[in-house]
């Protein structure tokens, strides 16, 4: 019991630096999308199974509050994908390159480029959500 | 005493390591994840940001599902993007149950569930818009 | 001289039902040790206050706590190496309190054990030394260096979750042997680290290498120690430590 | 509750000396190690320069050179068949070390590494001679983390955070001993047919020290109490470069790799003192030198410190003074970053400490009490001998730096320390499992724990009018000033009344934490008694020795006197007062002559 107390406290308690934060942020951003992955290969698979059903799915996907959802979605898998990948780098190229520089370095690059990718997409999806969802931009 | 400079023979060490299922796991876990950066990504971005929602419906899916290539992708973007994931579920599990009765059930409770759930994607990406 | 503030974690089992934290005010030089500060405090203060201590210059190892929130030596920290402001004392994270500062190290000592480390070589000896040349001793010259402080297994969230896991210390001690030279055991000792609660544990979190008093670069360790496991090949992955 | 455990050894004290005999002893008897520090943390992993050994991987070196080097750093007090023996032992308990798994740094050619260190000679060129085996500047801690690997490996039974109070002995034989269990406050007694104690030794009597907390001299104190004398308690050698007022070590490898002492004015000034080694005499010499310059007022900006300088500019101006070659002939040159290889851990000490880097800033140094020549008088084999006759004591043994053999006689070379652990712990455990194969458990007394009961309760019972760190403070303070590295007839008789004082004051201390577990107030508290105790068999042996010898330096009486004191001294305690008998000291094949470095 003290153990599972200590593992949900223990970031509050330990002032861990970037390197803590990151693996914080991978956890919380895998597990996210692996939620709504679960979901959405059950939506979609009601094409086959429920057709009628799709439509009912698709619907609350166009609703603002979720539109706003697969806007955060999509910068957890950026950033998922970007501290994946240096850490798959690390581990797998380079395990030498594991020292505290570079560590705290790269752990901020990685979120750096992450934003950066996002913010294409995300205008993209903020301006849709706008025009359906707020009937701005002279709505549609 | 010596003051020659003999270099010691240096000879490879090696050793065999029977491979186990978390060493795959994590050997997995790094490849697939490279895999899925170009996949997941683009359907993300492709779904989510170019067509959106808003143009998605019954008719969209049939008309992506007609070609081959889209079916294909989509099959292998289910299949590594939910084992990768449902895997990285195991293993957070694992990081909070210790015991091995704990971690045996769950472990089992995960492998049916991605079972059914890849194979319910999978039947609807194969079997398409009925 | 000037005043500094500490707040430290007390909880004696005979007296306490849970811990609380009592302050303490004192005269400090901003070049003292916060082991120093503990034992003006111990000697001139509060008797009960308990540390485990020896050397006082962080070769021993016995004096890990959380300062500031940090997996440190106190007698390797000085008052001037921290922000201004109450100091904060507190034991290691993920292990039983016994008392005061002072942890159940059983765990962690278990977890050293399991590695076997030990160097095995069943050769009979040489007459003289057994040969290994300068390139062979550097490739685990770091890992020699620890001193079982557990600085690093109580900073690893994996660890605070899950006490079974060996902890990046006991990995760091079966490094040392892994990677040398005149070692027979490795085989067997990578089988144990490839277990369920060996090294796969390690999320690569670097807390254990930020909190480590004798500069180990543990995470790199690790990472070769999941190289070997996984190619079984033990010397390309494998490199001396580069300054930074 | 008092549990009784029973085995054939038990060796008190888990540093280098006692795992040593535990890997020795185990193989022929039950054995159980019991330390009041995890063993890890034993004072050995302290030790950083290195161990002798005349392997002569680098150059020419016989066992008979360490032997005469030995000898002569000794001032002539060492036991010369013991120090034979120790030498020659030296060489293959070196080659063991590495086949337990020891990472020693190495030569290009894969052999073991060696370096300079103060009284290391070449004895016909005199030139010093790399006799020290290193693992970096961390050959203790190498030593001591593989002795512990190798005890695990063989599975010896370990009692963690046991303070061993009382030393058990009857019909005049060892019976057993009494511990103090740190995390229950419960007294254990264990019965053995052996007791190998190793408890290293007591520096902390001192203000400025290399040693750790723990280092209180526990085994020396307790024997004392038994009725079992003390050896040589006069000699303790103070090491020259200490950091300033920490006291922590840098390794006399600095000056082995070309570092040297400065003084205000910017001198190398020993070449003063010692022509043909310099910086790298015996260690009484150096700091001896040190103080004279800091007398006259030489210290850096007249304090009482000097500049230990190992900037690679430096160390290479004076290698090309000194004409120093590198074994293949060409001259000795260092950079920066070699300098930091051969020393990352003295450097990272500077760092974390004084905020000077050594390749960038002289370090400042002062003398630093660091090691206990005197002890429980053994012989060669470990056995605890008990009077000027050597009479042994059946059953008990005592190996490291709690021990004198004497191997060290009035000053000990450096690296010998680690030799000494290794040869004799080994010696001892061998021997005292040997014993145990023919000897019979002693019977108990009716009540084992009566004595070590009663110091407990009167220390948690005081009045409480005194502090012991108040106590503490003042002792180490006072020893320091008086007791130290010159010793005068006025000052140690002030000295001696003043340990009357605190001995009186002691009587009033109490320790408030009443609880059971963990109360290391307690622990400290007895530790105070102990090192009262010792300072007193220090003080009193010192202001009898007549004579300037090694690291005991009496301004009175500035020469050597072979007529009179060629012998060890012999410290016992009556009824609180020390009382002083002397032995002869064993020569062998080398008289005494003058000891120039
Ligand atoms: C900073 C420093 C550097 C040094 N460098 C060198 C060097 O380069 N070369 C060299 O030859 N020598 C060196 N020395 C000296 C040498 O390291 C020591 O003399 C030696 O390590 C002592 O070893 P030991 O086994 O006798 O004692 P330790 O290693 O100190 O062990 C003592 C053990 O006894 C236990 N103990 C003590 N009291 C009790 C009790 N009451 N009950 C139960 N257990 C108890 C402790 O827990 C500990 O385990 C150095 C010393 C210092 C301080
Ligand atoms: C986009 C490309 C991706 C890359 C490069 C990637 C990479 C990785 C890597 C290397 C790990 C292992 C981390 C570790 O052991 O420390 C991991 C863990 C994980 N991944 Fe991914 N991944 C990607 C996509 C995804 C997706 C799409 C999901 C969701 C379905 C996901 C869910 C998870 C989860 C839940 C974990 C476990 C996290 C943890 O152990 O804390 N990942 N990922
Ligand atoms: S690796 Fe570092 S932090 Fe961990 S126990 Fe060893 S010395 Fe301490
Ligand atoms: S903190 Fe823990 S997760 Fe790995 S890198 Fe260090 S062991
Ligand atoms: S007291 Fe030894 S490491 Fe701090």
């Amino acid at each position: 019991m003290a153990t599972i107390r200590t593992a949900l406290t223990g970031y509050t308690r330990y002032r861990g630096r970037e390197g803590q934060w990151s693996f914080l942020l991978h956890r919380i951003t895998g597990l996210g999308v692996l939620l709504f992955l679960g979901i959405h290969i059950l939506d979609t698979a009601t094409v086959f199974f429920y057709p009628s059903l799709y439509s009912h799915a698709i619907a609350i996907y166009r609703t603002w509050p979720a539109s706003l959802g697969e806007v955060v979605l999509v910068f957890c898998l950026f950033y998922h994908g970007v501290n994946g990948l240096r850490i798959a780098y690390f581990d797998m190229v380079s395990p030498k390159r594991w020292m505290i520089s570079f560590e705290r370095r790269s752990s901020l690059w990685t979120l750096l480029i992450a934003f950066i990718l996002w913010l294409p997409p995300a205008v993209l999806m903020i301006r849709t959500m706008l025009i359906f969802d707020f009937g701005m931009f002279g709505g549609a | 005493m010596s003051t020659s400079t003999i270099e010691v023979p240096e000879v490879p060490r090696r050793v065999k390591v029977p491979s186990n299922y978390e060493t795959t796991a994590w050997r997995w876990m790094r490849y697939s994840g490279v895999l899925l950066i170009p996949l997941a990504w683009i359907h993300i971005v492709l779904q989510d940001a170019i067509v959106s929602a808003q143009n998605i419906d019954l008719n969209y899916v049939a008309m992506r599902w007609a070609i081959l290539g889209w079916r294909i992708y989509d099959i292998f973007l289910l299949s590594f993007a939910f084992a990768h994931g449902m895997n990285g579920l195991r293993q957070v599990l694992m990081d909070y149950f210790s015991t091995d009765s704990a971690r045996r059930t769950f472990a089992w409770v995960l492998f049916v569930l991605w079972l059914a759930i890849t194979g319910i994607g999978a039947t609807a990406i194969i079997g398409g818009v009925r | 001289m000037s005043q500094a503030t500490l707040k430290i974690y007390r909880y004696n089992p005979e007296e306490d039902a849970k811990p609380h934290y009592d302050t303490f005010t004192l005269e400090v030089e901003p070049e003292d040790r916060i082991l120093d500060t503990l034992e003006h405090i111990k000697g001139y203060i509060d008797g009960s206050l308990s540390f485990r201590r020896s050397c006082a210059h962080g070769v021993c190892g016995s004096d890990a706590m959380r300062i500031n929130g940090h997996s440190r030596l106190a007698c390797k920290v000085l008052v001037k190496d921290l922000d201004a402001g109450e100091i904060l004392i507190e034991p290691l994270l993920g292990l039983p309190v016994l008392k005061d500062l002072i942890v159940d190290l059983t765990p962690f000592f278990d977890h050293y054990k399991e590695i076997m480390p030990y160097l095995v070589n069943n050769d009979p000896p040489p007459e003289k030394e057994r040969l290994q040349s300068e390139a062979e001793r550097a490739r685990f010259d770091d890992t020699t260096k620890c001193i079982l402080c557990a600085a690093c297994t109580t900073a690893c969230p994996p660890f605070w979750s899950n006490r079974r896991y060996v902890g990046p210390a006991a990995i760091v001690n079966a490094h040392r042997f892994i990677f040398d030279s005149r070692d027979q055991g490795t085989a067997e000792r990578l089988e144990v680290l490839a277990r369920p609660d060996g090294v796969w544990r390690c999320r690569t979190v670097f807390n254990c290498t930020e909190a480590c008093p004798r500069g180990i670069r543990i995470t790199k360790a690790i990472a070769e120690v999941k190289h070997a496991i996984e190619t079984g090949d033990l010397t390309t992955f494998v490199t001396p430590v580069e300054e930074e | 509750m008092t549990q009784t455990h029973e085995f054939e050894v038990i060796i008190v004290g888990g540093g280098g000396a006692g795992l040593m005999a535990a890997m020795y002893a185990s193989q022929g008897a039950k054995t159980a190690v019991i330390s009041k520090l995890y063993p890890s943390r034993s004072h050995t992993g302290a030790a950083q320069g290195g161990i002798g050994a005349a392997l002569g991987n680098s150059e020419e070196d016989h066992a008979e050179w360490h032997t005469f080097d030995t000898v002569k750093g000794s001032d002539y007090l060492g036991d010369q068949d013991a120090i034979e023996f120790m030498c020659l032992e030296a060489v293959q308990s070196v080659y063991d070390l590495e086949h337990m798994g020891l990472p020693f740094s190495r030569t290009p050619d894969g052999r073991i590494a060696q370096r300079y260190f103060g009284g290391h000679t070449n004895n016909v060129t005199g030139k010093p001679v790399m006799r020290s085996c290193y693992a970096a500047d961390r050959t203790g801690h190498m030593i001591l983390q593989t002795l512990y690997q190798q005890c695990i490996k063989n599975g010896i039974r370990f009692f963690d955070e046991y303070h061993v109070m009382d030393l058990l002995i009857e019909n005049g034989a060892v019976a057993g001993v009494v511990a103090y269990e740190l995390a229950t406050g419960e007294l254990h007694v264990f019965r053995a047919k052996a007791v190998i104690i190793a408890t290293g030794g007591y520096g902390r009597i001192w203000e400025i020290t290399s040693n750790a907390y723990s280092f209180t001299g526990d085994g020396v104190a307790l024997t004392l109490r038994r009725g079992i004398p003390a050896e040589d308690m006069e000699f303790f050698q103070f090491h020259p470069t200490g950091i300033l007022r920490l006291g922590i070590l840098i390794t006399e490898a600095v000056r082995g790799e070309g570092g040297v002492l400065i003084n205000d004015k910017g001198e190398r000034f020993m070449e003063r003192y010692a022509s043909h080694v310099k910086d790298l005499a015996s260690r009484d010499v150096v700091s001896r030198a040190m103080y004279l310059e800091m007398r006259e007022g030489r210290g850096i900006g007249g304090k009482r410190y000097l500049y230990l300088d190992v900037r690679p500019d430096t160390v290479n101006k004076y290698a090309e003074a000194d004409g120093r070659t590198r074994p293949d002939g060409s001259l000795y040159r260092v950079t920066a970053q070699e300098i930091l290889s051969k020393i990352p851990d003295i450097t990272d000490f500077c760092r974390t400490y004084l905020g000077v880097d050594p390749v960038k800033d002289p370090i400042p140094v002062q003398p630093t009490a660091h090691y206990a020549m005197g002890g429980i008088p053994t012989d060669k084999l470990g056995r605890v001998v008990v009077d000027e006759n050597n009479t042994v004591l059946p059953g008990l043994y005592a190996a490291g730096e709690v021990a004198c053999v004497s191997v060290h006689g009035a000053n000990r070379l450096g690296t010998n320390s680690l030799v000494d652990l290794i040869v004799f712990g080994k010696h001892a455990g061998i021997d005292a499992a040997k014993y145990a194969q023919g000897a019979s458990l002693q019977p108990l007394p009716d009540d084992p724990t009566a004595y070590t009961q009663e110091t407990i309760h009167k220390l948690m019972t005081g009045d409480g009018s005194e502090k012991v760190a108040e106590i503490t403070r003042d002792l180490r303070a006072m020893m320091f000033d008086h007791v130290g590295v010159f010793r005068i007839e006025e000052g140690l008789k002030e000295a001696q009344v003043k340990l009357e004082e605190l001995k009186e004051r002691y009587q009033h201390v109490c320790v408030r934490d009443q609880s059971k577990q963990y109360n290391t107030e307690l622990t400290n508290t007895w530790e105070l008694g102990n090192l009262l105790d010792l300072a007193q068999a220090v003080t009193v042996a010192a202001l009898a020795r007549t004579e300037s010898r090694g690291a005991h330096a009496r301004e009175d009486y500035p020469k050597r006197d072979d007529a009179n004191w060629l012998k060890h001294s012999l410290a016992w305690m009556k009824d609180g007062q020390i009382v002083l008998g002397y032995k002869p000291v064993t020569i062998t094949k080398y008289q005494p002559k003058e000891r120039v470095y």
